[in-house]
């Protein structure tokens, strides 16, 4: 019972996976959403979850909504444009090489979510990464600095502040 | 009023976005010298060129009603995909850049520093010492 | 290049030129073609027909169909032969035990892939499991949403490492009991309306779904003017399980270490 | 017009896994034979998207894109490398 | 009315469940004797179906049965169609089965892993009976993959031995490119004729025939319509390749050599079985292929001169001329007595063949069908013969601890009763006269020579001629008095196996008698209904008739 | 035009699957790796498999085919017509469907027993074996 | 115009851009040098296969092709996972 509760949140989002890709809401639909997003949560609750109080604040989720609006329509397109630059401009400008980038979020999703930010921006990305020391070796494109906290500042400041709100 | 026609060309301006990615992670992953610099044009490509257009013809279809009952399950399959894409992509071009600095696959040339190398080796040395 | 090489290109070559100077002779007709067949018009008629009541499927995806009713029979024994293929590798390993580890933390690839491959897990079951009850619907089945399902198999053993699936719970023993509670109902909805039948002192045929003519029976296909397609949902359902967990015994035998197996499969 | 770039497409993909092929055969990297094997098979599963057959497509992609390379890749791991000559 | 009809389609699919089964079974029970009695009932089951079916066709209906799956009419549905040689060979592969489970029993005795053998061994019988049974080349497919994939297994059973494994790898490879190729033989033949269904190929195959069978004719046309593109070129390729893959499975010459690697280092019931049944189904599918579907007057057989398909079976017959004289050859060298076995099983492919290859254009349905008996006949033999020859060879194996003849010097002595039934089964194999043996041979001997084609009569002599070296150099080994031999006392034989090889010996006895008191007759009637003309209007209105029952209301 | 066109690529297509037959086959019967030939052998089905799907087309000149799937509910006298006029032939899906699942069973085992042999013979090269 | 013929002709537009995409990206592909570059090409590749079956679907107006999509993007991350594995790991269940 304690297991049924604690998947609630994951069952939701399974229930929305289940609609959103079946692109339908008829009572079938439904009645096997609901069978099927129970079941996955049931199984991967102890998997997926650590701290399902995180899980239903709100907060949070208002946090990622702001995070992803700001990340989509500010820094990607950014450095969207800076890499199509380089891959067209006759002349390359490559300055590339592998940077220390330290973070300070804590949890393993925040983590996850900065690791996956930076990647996603092109120009930058993790090549490997050292939990202990915090630290993120990240590829960049053009190394403007090779100073940890300040290749930080240009890299993944911003992440990094939204990661903790939203998971820590 | 005009609500389809909108999000029409709204979808069509993000597809047509994506496809100039597209050409462009293409040409730079001709282009670049070496497969590190290459990860970046394959970035452009996944999240210009993949993840823009399918939010764009999710849109279209939304607005598609020609296609009948069946353009949600269109758009949403979209959807589902440019999430796959969004949350998989990154993580698949970092795994492959960890094995292949792991396992020295390729030199990392040219570069302006190498602080993992740098790491790796220091390690090393604590260990022999 | 060696001798043997020349002469095998040769004949190879020799093959594809006069299968392919057959093909242009017509052996085929125009290729391809512009109609479909006739047998093939009578396949997508009677998908989905309430005009010949006892001709039909009732199902909307004419390949579901003819996989599972029409020509279900076929789809049982490739079942079958997946299974065996499996039984052997199995026979193959017969002896060999997996081995617990309780810490998965410093194996496997990195840990931001951990972490992703966690948030799959719910999403790409959900998305499978849609697959295969939608099977008769739409594209796909039972067959195609089990594999889609095995990403997260391999992919757990892949990047966690071989010790992830025992640990939660998931051991080749279990897998195998699922698969078989799988493989077991195919095998009783394809006979059921045949027992039920052999009860009620009527006729019926093995894998029969809707009623016939002269078999009255039939499963259920249209709740409250919703497409059911009959026996297709149970064995989408069913061949969903069996070939997911079916999967997972495969990897879950290849992931095993080499040198444990080499200690019983050598010796005799 | 359609007609045209059904054609077009298919003839494309036709040539590209003709290529992918040979590769694969040729190539003594069993590893990267693995992986033009893959293309080969990514072609193929576009050729029967094109030819309007999704279900095979969802049953083809997983099969021959996902898991034979990955059983190849297992087999490569246990046993060896390099095709000799 | 359910029975009749249900005794047809059940027992394939019984074994099946079986075999699904009894993993999850295997996970609660750990008995080992447990095993054995479920696969016992299991194949004395089917047996009892099969023996229905058998009854049912030759001595109560009298036409073809056929099952639809499904309640499908016809070429929409997967048909079983048994005719009355499938019954007799489905009968046969029952029955055979059943007694090599009976002596895996003693065989697999300190094996580990009964539970996934006896699981791969149902499945082998499930394919077998599906092949034999089925009315759908497509079904026979999937009946063949679910045979070979199960034979692969079991071959590569024994996973320590290098031989083994070898031998597994060789066969699985070979024989996973010739089911492809006949998948490419299913498309073409789909691709030209639009339906998969035998009956209806049968009819399409034979323009002839429309106007005789004209509600046949409609009803099949409106089902699956009529040919398409150029025919004949299609038929002929599909065929070529079909034969390519059936020549592969029945280890007939150019593709025999997988065959005395894989069949010996199965355990040893297997073997029996790989050599007694597996093989043959290439030879049934041929049958069914070259006079079923593509028989005499059908469309690869106009023309003047010489048709194609008698260019096709004049190449079967030399192909299985090669093959016996081959098989004969290289057995009298063999040391291994498992491998002289399997070159012996060549051989005698090499003689179904020929047997099959008498169809030609000229000769008289009478002498065809005289033929096909004989190839039944030559089938069943072959099978109890072989199969007692491997049994047997377990025997001598697990005695002396190796398979080579040399070290078997003298063990007649030690092992009365098996010797003298080994004796007996070999004299059956070369067509020692009173035995079933040589009736088969005489019938095949008889057909090739009336038939005008007399070399390959006097191959068949020859061949048998050759082989008697290879066997009495297995007799006399056997027989000769024994060097003082250091496993004298440990060798008892034990009940069992003897039993098991001892009904084997009776059923060749009983066969050679049933042949002498006119089971002849009986098997040339029932050939017959797979070569006459009015065998096959009798196949296709089987189907035809059931199928429109069930279109009657719609 | 358009007819000479289609007719070109059509043939282009075909030829190619014929070249992809010719290659797998030489994989199977002339490499040396037993890993190579497994390829060769997914290869040689897959081009089965493409074959029987070209064979089930239906050209698109006129309607554009369609996946076989009733997509217009409800179904009525009309959209069955559109339906049987316009989808391509399901029958060669469906057994493709089924080839490809023997063709991965198949595969599956001659896998398992590569690596067997590995272990016994130290090599998957079987001319280095057969020299032995 | 009906918005239709639009998105149709949109389309036609589009897709001779992509197709020059992939096909540069095949050749990086196929050129390599190394494996690692071969995957990455394919990885990109494949995505936007993703999306071009997707355009394909509508162009062809049969919506229910588009589960295809799904399918490609999770496999060919799979890929990536795996060879990745090949090259980072002693064994591959590690």
């Amino acid at each position: 019972m304690n297991r049924l509760i604690k998947s609630i949140p994951i069952s939701i989002l399974s229930f929305t996976v289940y609609i959103v890709f079946t692109g339908s809401i008829k009572l079938y639909d439904i009645v096997t959403g609901i069978i099927v997003s129970i079941a996955v949560g049931l199984i991967t609750t102890n998997i997926v979850l650590e701290n399902p109080k995180k899980a239903s604040d709100p907060k949070r989720f208002l946090w990622l909504i702001a995070y992803s609006l700001k990340y989509f329509f500010i820094s990607e397109v950014l450095s969207h444009i800076d890499v199509i630059k380089r891959a067209l401009s006759p002349k390359m400008s490559l300055n590339p090489g592998i940077v220390r980038v330290p973070y300070e979020t804590n949890s393993d999703y925040g983590e996850a979510l900065v690791a996956c930010s930076i990647t996603n921006t092109p120009g930058t990305v993790v090549v490997d990464l050292d939990k202990e020391n915090k630290i993120f070796y990240v590829h960049w494109i053009d190394v403007k600095t090779t100073e940890p906290s300040l290749a930080r500042e240009k890299i993944s400041k911003m992440f990094d502040e939204y990661a903790k709100r939203i998971f820590d | 009023m005009y609500v389809n026609e909108t999000v029409v060309y709204i979808g069509e301006i993000l597809v047509a976005i994506g496809v100039f990615c597209d050409l462009a992670a293409s040409i730079g992953m001709l282009r670049f010298p070496n497969f590190y610099v290459r990860l970046h044009a394959a970035t452009v490509g996944t999240i210009g060129g993949a993840f823009v257009p399918l939010i764009g013809i999710a849109l279209i279809a939304l607005g598609a009603e020609w296609l009948g009952t069946y353009r949600f399950f269109l758009a949403g399959a979209s959807i589902i995909t440019a999430i796959i894409i969004i949350i998989l992509a990154p993580v698949g071009s970092h795994v492959l850049a960890r094995a292949t600095h792991k396992a020295r696959l390729v030199k990392v040339e040219p570069k302006v520093v190498d602080h993992l190398e740098e790491d790796i080796k220091k390690k090393e040395g604590d260990k022999n010492a | 290049m060696k001798k043997a090489d020349v002469f095998v290109i040769a004949s190879i070559i020799v093959f594809i030129l006069s299968l392919a100077y057959i093909t242009a002779l017509g052996g085929l007709g125009p290729l391809p073609p512009i109609n479909v067949r006739r047998i093939a018009i009578n396949y997508l008629n009677l998908t989905y027909n309430t005009f010949t009541p006892y001709l039909t499927v009732f199902a909307l995806e004419s390949v579901t169909s003819i996989v599972w009713d029409f020509r279900g029979l076929d789809t049982l024994y490739e079942t079958a032969v997946f299974y065996a293929a499996i039984i052997a590798s199995i026979a193959l390993y017969r002896g060999v035990y997996m081995d617990f580890k309780k810490n998965t933390e410093k194996t496997g690839l990195s840990p931001i892939a951990k972490t992703v491959t966690r948030i799959s897990l719910i999403l790409i079951p959900t998305v499978s499991a849609s697959v295969a009850l939608h099977g008769h619907l739409t594209p796909g089945g039972g067959f195609q949403a089990g594999s889609i399902a095995t990403v997260v198999i391999v992919l757990s053993i892949i990047i966690f490492s071989r010790y992830f699936l025992p640990i939660h719970g998931l051991s080749k023993n279990k897998a195998l009991l699922f698969r078989s509670i799988g493989l077991l109902g195919i095998a009783i909805t394809s006979i059921a309306l045949l027992l039920i039948a052999i009860v009620l002192g009527v006729n019926a045929y093995i894998f029969q779904n809707q009623a016939k003519i002269d078999a009255p029976l039939s499963f259920p296909s249209l709740v409250d003017n919703y497409i059911l397609g009959g026996s297709l949902l149970f064995f989408n359902l069913f061949e969903f399980i069996a070939v997911a967990f079916g999967f997972t015994i495969v990897f879950l035998l290849l992931s095993i270490s080499e040198e444990k197996v080499k200690k019983v499969t050598m010796d005799g | 017009m359609l007609e045209i770039f059904t054609l077009t497409l298919l003839t494309l993909f036709a040539i590209t896994s003709v290529v992918a092929a040979y590769l694969a055969i040729r190539e003594r990297d069993l590893v990267k034979a693995v992986v033009y094997s893959a293309i080969q098979s990514a072609m193929y599963a576009l050729i029967y998207y094109v030819l309007m057959a999704p279900d095979i497509v969802l049953v083809y992609i997983p099969v021959s894109v996902g898991l034979i390379p990955a059983v190849l890749l297992f087999v490569i791991k246990k046993t060896e490398r390099y095709e000799g000559d | 009315m359910i029975w009749p009809q249900v005794s047809i389609g059940i027992a394939p699919l019984l074994l099946t469940i079986a075999a699904f089964s009894l993993p999850l079974i295997s996970l609660v029970i750990k008995r080992r004797l447990f095993y054995h009695i479920y696969a016992l009932v299991f194949t004395i089951v089917a047996l009892l179906f099969a023996f229905v079916n058998f009854y049912l066709v030759n001595y109560v209906y009298g036409h073809p049965l056929v099952y639809l799956f499904g309640g499908w009419p016809g070429p929409l549905g997967i048909v079983y169609e048994i005719d009355g040689v499938s019954s007799v060979l489905g009968f046969l592969v029952a029955l055979d089965m059943l007694l090599v489970v009976i002596y895996s029993w003693w065989y697999m005795k300190n094996e580990d892993g009964v539970e996934w053998y006896y699981t791969l061994i149902l499945l082998i019988e499930t394919g077998m009976l599906g092949i034999v049974y089925t009315g759908d080349i497509f079904n026979l497919f999937v009946m063949i993959e679910v045979l070979a994939i199960s034979a692969y297994g079991l071959v590569a059973f024994y996973r320590s031995k290098r031989e083994a494994i070898e031998a597994a790898i060789k066969y699985s490879i070979v024989g996973a490119t010739a089911t492809t190729m006949y998948f490419l033989s299913v498309v073409f033949i789909y691709g030209t004729y639009g339906t998969v269904n035998m009956a209806d190929l049968a009819l399409k195959a034979r323009p002839w025939l429309t106007s005789t069978l004209t509600t046949a004719y409609s009803f099949l046309s409106n089902m699956s319509g009529v040919g398409y593109g150029n025919v004949f070129i299609a038929s002929a390729i599909a065929l070529a390749l079909a034969l390519w893959a059936f020549t592969f499975k029945s280890a007939v010459f150019p593709n025999h050599f997988w065959l005395p690697d894989a069949h010996p280092e199965a355990p040893t019931p297997v073997s029996a079985a790989l050599s007694g049944l597996v093989v043959k189904m290439g030879a049934y599918a041929t049958l069914r292929f070259m006079y079923t579907i593509f028989g005499s007057n059908s469309t690869l057989d106009i023309g003047g001169g010489m048709s194609l398909r008698d260019a096709i079976l004049l190449i079967i017959l030399i192909l299985g001329a090669v093959s016996a004289i081959l098989g004969a050859l290289v057995m009298i060298i063999q040391d291994d007595i498992k491998r002289l076995l399997a070159y012996s099983t060549i051989a005698h492919l090499g003689i179904i063949f020929m047997g099959l290859g008498v169809g030609l254009r000229g000769v008289s349905t009478a002498l065809t069908s005289m033929a096909i008996a004989g190839v039944v006949l030559h089938t069943i033999n072959h099978s109890f013969g072989k199969t007692l020859l491997f049994m047997a060879s377990g025997l001598y194996i697990k005695a002396t601890g190796t398979r080579s003849i040399n070290f078997m010097k003298g063990l007649g002595k030690i092992m009365p009763v098996t010797t003298a039934l080994v004796i007996l089964g070999l004299l059956h194999l070369l067509g020692v006269p009173p035995l079933g043996g040589f009736f088969s041979k005489l019938l095949i001997y008889n057909a090739l020579i009336n038939s005008g084609l007399a070399i390959f009569a006097l191959i068949l002599i020859l061949s048998t001629a050759i082989s008697i070296l290879g066997y009495m150099k297995l007799i006399v080994t056997l027989l000769v008095p024994p060097r003082p031999v250091e496993f004298l006392g440990k060798i008892r034989e034990e009940t069992l196996p003897v039993s098991v090889l001892s009904v084997l010996a009776g059923l060749i006895i009983l066969v050679g008698i049933l042949s002498m008191i006119g089971g002849i007759d009986v098997l040339e009637h029932i050939a017959s209904g797979t070569t006459s003309a009015n065998g096959i209007i009798d196949y296709i209105n089987a189907m035809v008739q059931t199928s429109m029952k069930l279109i009657g209301g719609g | 035009m358009v007819n000479e066109y289609a007719l070109f690529a059509a043939y282009v297509v075909v030829l190619s699957l014929y070249v992809n037959l010719g290659i797998a086959l030489y994989g199977i019967f002339a490499r040396p790796s037993l890993v190579k030939k497994l390829i060769a052998i997914t290869i040689l089905s897959d081009t089965a498999n493409a074959f029987a799907i070209l064979v089930g087309y239906r050209w698109p000149i006129g309607k554009l085919p369609k996946p076989p799937v009733i997509t217009e509910l409800p179904v009525t006298r009309k959209v069955l017509e559109t339906y049987t006029s316009t989808a391509v032939d399901p029958l060669p899906q469906a057994l493709v469907l089924t080839a490809v699942v023997i063709g991965l069973a198949v595969t599956l085992f001659i896998a398992f027993i590569i690596i067997q042999y590995y272990r016994l013979y130290g090599t998957v090269n079987i001319h280095k074996v057969r020299r032995r | 115009m009906s918005l239709e013929e639009q998105v149709t002709l949109f389309i036609m537009i589009v897709f001779p851009l992509y197709l020059l995409s992939f096909t540069l990206y095949i050749i990086r592909a196929i050129r390599g040098p190394t494996i690692p570059d071969t995957v990455l090409a394919i990885d990109a590749l494949s995505f936007d296969i993703a999306a071009f079956l997707a355009l394909l679907s509508i162009l062809y107006r049969s919506p229910i092709l588009i589960s295809c999509a799904v399918v490609l993007a999770l496999w060919v991350y799979a890929l990536d996972i795996y060879v990745s594995k090949y090259f980072e790991a002693r064994d591959m269940g590690d």
